[in-house]
């Protein structure tokens, strides 16, 4: 019988400890999260089987380890060649279980600390230590969140080209050693439950200079920092996100990530590598899951007396559903490949990666957002109960579409590349 | 706040006196639901949507008008009430289509004992003071033939649906009998249901069955995507039994099913309409609000223009044709009656249209809104969510394009 | 055949003369051009085309019908002449669209002179008998804004489209330039051309240019996708003067290019209708005779059927909307006038839905045919090129969707 | 200045002489066929630069003697582990300038020798022979047509896994040592002017047998083949289609390819394998054509006084465009893959192969259809005339969409595999 594994996976980019990392999140979830997953829509302000997982994921597994360089403790796989592709692998089978799962997974340990330590610049070394100490020696899951969205703007603290930082309203000023930082944050992923944010601010507001664009460590726990009470959204519950205030939060001078001018790369490569990396992942993941479902139930409910997907009207829906499935899962997989091998395709900071980051996650939410949406139909009267869980990853996924700038910055930074536009 | 008639539609065939009752709707709908609609999704100890409903069932009057005069209704009980209909359930669907869900599909149920000039003067008699004399809420859950499930039924009842209840017809009554019955609407609170049932001769009966009956037995509430001022859950008839009076219709031409469905069909479009006329007033406020690019109003993008001109056009369109099948039900005279072939498949397909379409217009609308459109604050996901749930109840998109199909292409086996 | 009323429309709105002309315009496409409309795509001689729209436009009188009656026309000159317009296209697309479009275009070039109640008696009392008098063909041919040339001009004078035609006014008369200029329809036969230019000053005019002019000169007839019955060819004016009188209209308000496209946005809808109608009795044919699968008949296959309501659905809605388009433009006293903002947006959207759904339709039952769709023999790839022509002559559809959003969501700069 | 060389080629699959095969193809096209494209569609009836181009492409380059094994005096690129690869190269190039041109090439060339050559079965030695002599010692372009579609039963000729050839109508009987051949086929590409035929027949009407199944070759120039005018169709004129009659036609007994049960493999993977390489090359060929031309257009003409391209809502257009292309190349290039390296993907004679050859085609063409209205439409005034050979390239892919028993089929297949369907 063919299953979520029989949609073709290029053989040729597959990582090492591919089946391995695949076999060991996929028993997890289907223990931990698929049983339990349908009440999650209750539990949006508290959800303590959330934390269960992540205490299992994060430090029995151990995945808060797994990026972090050998000399700091940890498993160094942010350094090989196929750390796209393993990081796509996990995020992919959490998010069939729990799209907003997978989100608070991908930001709460892979940006940050991945960033800061291969990126090929300036290394931090004291900031790394600090930061790397705090997620490889801990016994409890470490939570990060990257605080860039502000209540007006709409894209355009993401919109980096065009902007260049000129909207950021918060801001981070030198006072002796420490940094001053105020302002507010809406909306990032973990933000009601983080450990540590990377602060998106600006060292002069109004300036187009990208070397004003700062990126600066602030642990949750530093005076000053207030936030708010979990949003309530249309689904992906599981991801708390709410308001962030910093009231002259001061840190150390040395918690800016990487630099002027460098902060801006890192904050890019956040969004356009990691960010895209992240959200097709989830896509791909929530589609299979859709299939997984459907394909139960369309061989169990019937219609002329014969199983629904014996149809022809109702296969053709469901071949549908599946070559969308085909091909997001494809593109997904190449652009993995592409951030693991910028020896075969150039830098994952050029403008050319950006452009197809975007370009693929246009496509891919587009199409996730239709396969959840037919299947939903396919089930008619039952299609809007709790009980089949298309319904839910139908409302979740509309969430990776929006963030990140949304659909429209995704075009035009497409546009902006393959066009040559200079105004979008 | 939207005029409106900023979407243009057929005001010719709105009267007066329809427009009055539209508009005490909009006054309910802003005093009663509007200032706290978002808690409405999660009302789960019914304090707000239940005396909400009331003002708008009991007070305004919406569950006595379409009763026949004579019976103590208010007479709205003729096909030209279609009109009226529209623009009520576009007022509730604005602020809430939930309740106007309830409403609707109360109204379908009992259209084959009400709607002139069928009028059933045994049911009607003992059934309108109910409904016209309770300073309750009175609602009747709908249900229709659905997929067949091995483990109970698969027999192709309804064009290849399965009819949830089976029928027995003895000389001194019918017993009905069903386990995981799906309604469609409240099957939590209904004081009635109004049921399509097998006779298992190739005959279905429609059948109005009292909440009261022994041997009816509710599941629990279950949580849904959208609707959630309506309470639905599963039912199961054992071997209940009831008068004949009961048996409302029988027969094997399906006229009374193709008559509920082209009027549900009326209801469901209207409903959408109210939704993402609701959906345009937010967005054109957001739009109106947010600066981007430091100086640029987010509507003056073209890009979200763009966005806007789809979302405009899926309302200018669903809001007329709505109103050309409200004509087109109110005038059998010219366009033929409701359960004949050529009027059940325009119905089908219009609603399948405005479905479509509402769907579309919302999900772009939110694409416009950021993460903002996926809050609940928002005010727009509710009605994706609600429109969807719409949709999902009209009982699989497939079963309905073969509706479609069938008169236009002249099939026979789909 | 199609019986005219299996997609139901509006029939209150359509007179019983309505009917009567359509009918002789249905016999006229059944005997003049649906024997051998093959051949009009590539009637380069003029032997097919020619004859055909001689008969519909000369003896059966097209266009002396919606002249004033007291200079010689018919007096279908008011806005009531909406319903048979669609009427009378839907009829003739059904078998050529090109010779739909023509007629479709000069009525709307012509419009600002002879509609009620703006009657321009200087030029209907000079140019009503050219029309209503000869025994030729005569037809106008429609120049609108396009996107600029930055070798030419790209001045933002319509919306953010450049005129292609400038006008130099004198105390004498006025002078026109543009090369490079591509009319809507028959650039290449045309006996007159009506042009939006740009007067430099923030103005436009609208200025009806007779083909004698000195100082025109026409292209090559060119090849392109559809409608071929409409020979079309770039222009150029060179410094063409002209006396006064045939500047119908001059104005920063746009209220004549309104007028005319909202017109247009009418015609353009009908004849999609009219193409798709026939498609459906193509297609029906189709799925009728052809059998799959040994003894199936391909309709009654259901993922051909769910195709077929895709297709039923798109000429259903588009039939109802472009009928009401045609009632809002009947009745300015109850909807407005044709070039305020709210009918003009209306208007673009009702024709954008409908040449989308059209196009998709079309594109649909195609699906169903495999090769045959696309054969000329099949009957169906002809409106598929045409429909999307029609489209195409929108004028490019983020314009044309920016002109939705301006209005419904106030902006300013789009 | 980004070209259609920019859409992102999967590095690991690139072909050996990939590059080369692209120069080589692409600049005799911009030579032979860019400039006069245009007139094709006037020239359906008979078209001298076609017969020009041909002479160029299969004998002064070669092409002809390409696939063949080199003891039959061929290049063997048919052995090589790379042949799906470039050969979608090649056809995707062709088919940039006119998809007609690249079907006639593909079905031309690809499928009779490649089959018969390689397929891993019986080998037809003296067949191979005979034909592989016609292809690499002429001097003139030998064109190979496969006619399988006849007037009745849609696409149940293609439909093998359901009717197993029980509608064929052309049947094929054994009277000594001759086939003699009888049957009326229509549509095939190539086949107003094919030099060989190779026939689908059956030698038992009715049949479900697939040993009845016969793939026979049939000279065009024996006694009884008959054949009427090219049809007049929406485009794709370069491919001249017919009615071909075959009436007692008789030819010697090996002439049948592989013999009973095998020729059902042959014509199996003639559809799954080379038909679905060749429509989804074409496919990309005309979508990255439509972007070069798009693209030149968007950037000289103007709205609001700037270029098209600058416009956002128009922008956005564009690169909806680009995703597609981009995934549809990604999704082609993968299925090039799977057919080059069977021991990664598994046999390309497998039902899984033959469902998600399906899937691609489906999903391919489907885009391809879109992009190409798309990019009409944004042409406005200008998009229905001959002078963009945009609209050329619309009216020509829809075929793509049509041929090889529709969407329907591809639809069946899909469904069939992946959910298991029985009765489709």
């Amino acid at each position: 019988m063919r299953t979520i594994d029989d949609f073709t996976v290029p053989k040729e980019y597959e990582a090492p400890i591919e089946k391995l990392l695949k076999k060991i999140v996929r028993s997890l979830v289907d223990k931990e999260i698929m049983p339990y997953r349908r009440t999650f829509d209750e539990e949006w302000r508290h959800n303590p089987r959330i934390e269960s997982f992540y205490q299992k994921l994060f430090v029995d597994i151990g995945a808060q380890r797994f990026l972090w360089p050998a000399e700091y403790g940890g498993w160094n796989v942010g350094g090989s060649n196929w750390i796209g592709t393993a990081a796509y692998v996990v995020m992919e089978e959490i998010a069939r279980a729990d799209t907003g799962l997978a989100v608070a997974f991908g930001c709460g340990i892979g940006w940050s600390n991945f960033m800061i330590a291969f990126l090929p610049m300036r290394r931090n070394e004291r900031l790394l230590e600090e930061i790397s100490n705090l997620y490889t020696k801990s016994d409890k899951p470490v939570i990060a969140c990257m605080a860039m969205t502000e209540p007006q703007g709409g894209s355009d603290i993401e919109n980096t080209e065009i902007e260049h930082g000129r909207t950021i309203q918060t801001t981070a000023e030198l006072d002796g050693n420490e940094w001053v930082i105020n302002g507010h944050k809406l909306w990032p992923t973990n933000s009601a439950e983080a450990d540590l944010y990377g602060v998106i601010c600006t060292t002069k507001r109004g300036s187009t200079d990208d070397r004003d664009l700062a990126v600066i460590m602030v642990p949750a726990d530093k005076p000053g920092v207030k936030r708010g009470e979990p949003y309530h959204k249309a689904g992906m519950a599981a991801d708390l996100n709410t308001d962030i205030w910093f009231d002259n939060v001061r840190v150390p001078d040395y918690y800016r990530a990487c630099g002027p001018g460098e902060d801006m790369v890192f904050f890019k490569s956040t969004l356009d590598n990691i960010g895209v990396l992240g959200s097709i992942s989830y896509c791909v993941g929530a589609m299979k899951n859709v299939y997984e479902i459907l394909k139960e139930y369309v061989s169990k409910k019937t219609y002329h007396g014969r199983p629904l997907k014996e149809n022809d009207a109702i296969a053709g829906v469901l071949s549908d559903i599946t070559a969308k499935i085909e091909a997001s899962h494809l593109m997904a997989r190449q652009f993995a490949r592409m951030i693991d091998r910028p020896d075969q395709y150039g830098s994952y900071f050029s403008s050319e990666i950006r452009a197809k980051s975007r370009a693929t996650k246009l496509f891919v939410c587009e199409r996730c957002n239709e396969v959840c949406s037919e299947a939903m139909d396919i089930l008619g009267i039952h299609g809007y109960d709790r009980d089949h869980d298309i319904e839910k990853q139908w409302r979740d996924v509309k969430m990776i579409q929006l963030w990140m700038g949304g659909k429209q910055i995704c075009e035009m930074e497409t546009a902006r590349w393959f066009y040559e536009c200079e105004t979008l | 706040m939207v005029k409106k008639d900023v979407f243009l539609y057929p005001k010719e065939w709105v009267t007066e006196e329809d427009e009055t009752l539209a508009d005490s709707v909009r006054d309910w709908a802003d005093k009663e639901v509007m200032p706290n609609r978002q808690e409405f999704d999660e009302d789960y100890e019914d304090k707000l949507v239940g005396p909400a409903m009331k003002k708008l069932f009991v007070e305004i009057g919406l569950q006595k008008m379409v009763w026949p005069e004579k019976y103590g209704g208010e007479g709205l009980n003729t096909p030209a009430v279609s009109s009226m209909l529209v623009r009520v359930l576009e007022e509730i669907s604005r602020a809430d289509s939930g309740i106007g869900f309830i409403f609707a599909n109360t109204f379908c149920s009992l259209l084959p004992i009400i709607l002139e000039p069928d009028i059933n003067d045994e049911l009607c008699s003992e059934l309108a003071p109910l409904f016209c004399k309770s300073n309750d809420i009175k609602t009747v859950s709908l249900i229709l033939p659905d997929f067949g499930d091995p483990e109970i039924r698969t027999d192709d009842d309804f064009y290849g649906l399965t009819a949830q209840v089976t029928a027995e017809l003895r000389d001194d009554g019918v017993i009905l009998n069903g386990r995981n019955v799906r309604p469609i609407n409240s099957g939590s609170t209904a004081n009635m249901f109004g049921v399509i049932s097998s006779a298992g001769d190739g005959d279905l009966l429609y059948v109005l069955v009292p909440e009261n009956t022994s041997g009816i037995k509710r599941g629990k509430t279950f949580f849904k995507t959208g609707l959630n001022s309506d309470k639905n859950a599963d039912l199961s008839f054992d071997k209940i039994k009831l008068p004949k009076k009961y048996v409302v219709w029988k027969g094997s031409d399906m006229k009374v099913i193709k008559e509920i469905l082209s009027w549900k069909a009326l209801c469901d479009s209207a409903l959408c309409v109210g939704s993402i006329m609701d959906v345009y007033e937010t967005a054109k406020r957001w739009g109106t609000d947010r600066v981007i690019h430091y100086d640029q109003t987010l509507k003056e993008n073209p890009l979200v223009a763009a966005v806007y001109a789809d979302v405009s056009k899926d309302i200018v369109s669903s809001r007329l044709l709505t109103h050309n099948l409200a004509r087109i039900l109110a005038k059998p005279e010219i366009y033929g009656e409701s359960w004949n072939d050529d009027v059940f498949s325009t119905a089908r397909s219009i609603s399948l249209t405005v479905m479509n379409a509402s769907c579309e217009a919302i999900n772009k609308a939110m694409e416009t809104m950021a993460s903002e459109g996926y809050a609940r604050e928002g005010n727009i996901e509710k009605h994706w969510r609600d429109v969807k749930s719409i949709k999902n109840m009209i009982g699989g998109e497939i079963p309905a394009k073969m509706d479609v199909t069938r008169y236009f292409f002249e099939c026979k086996n789909i």
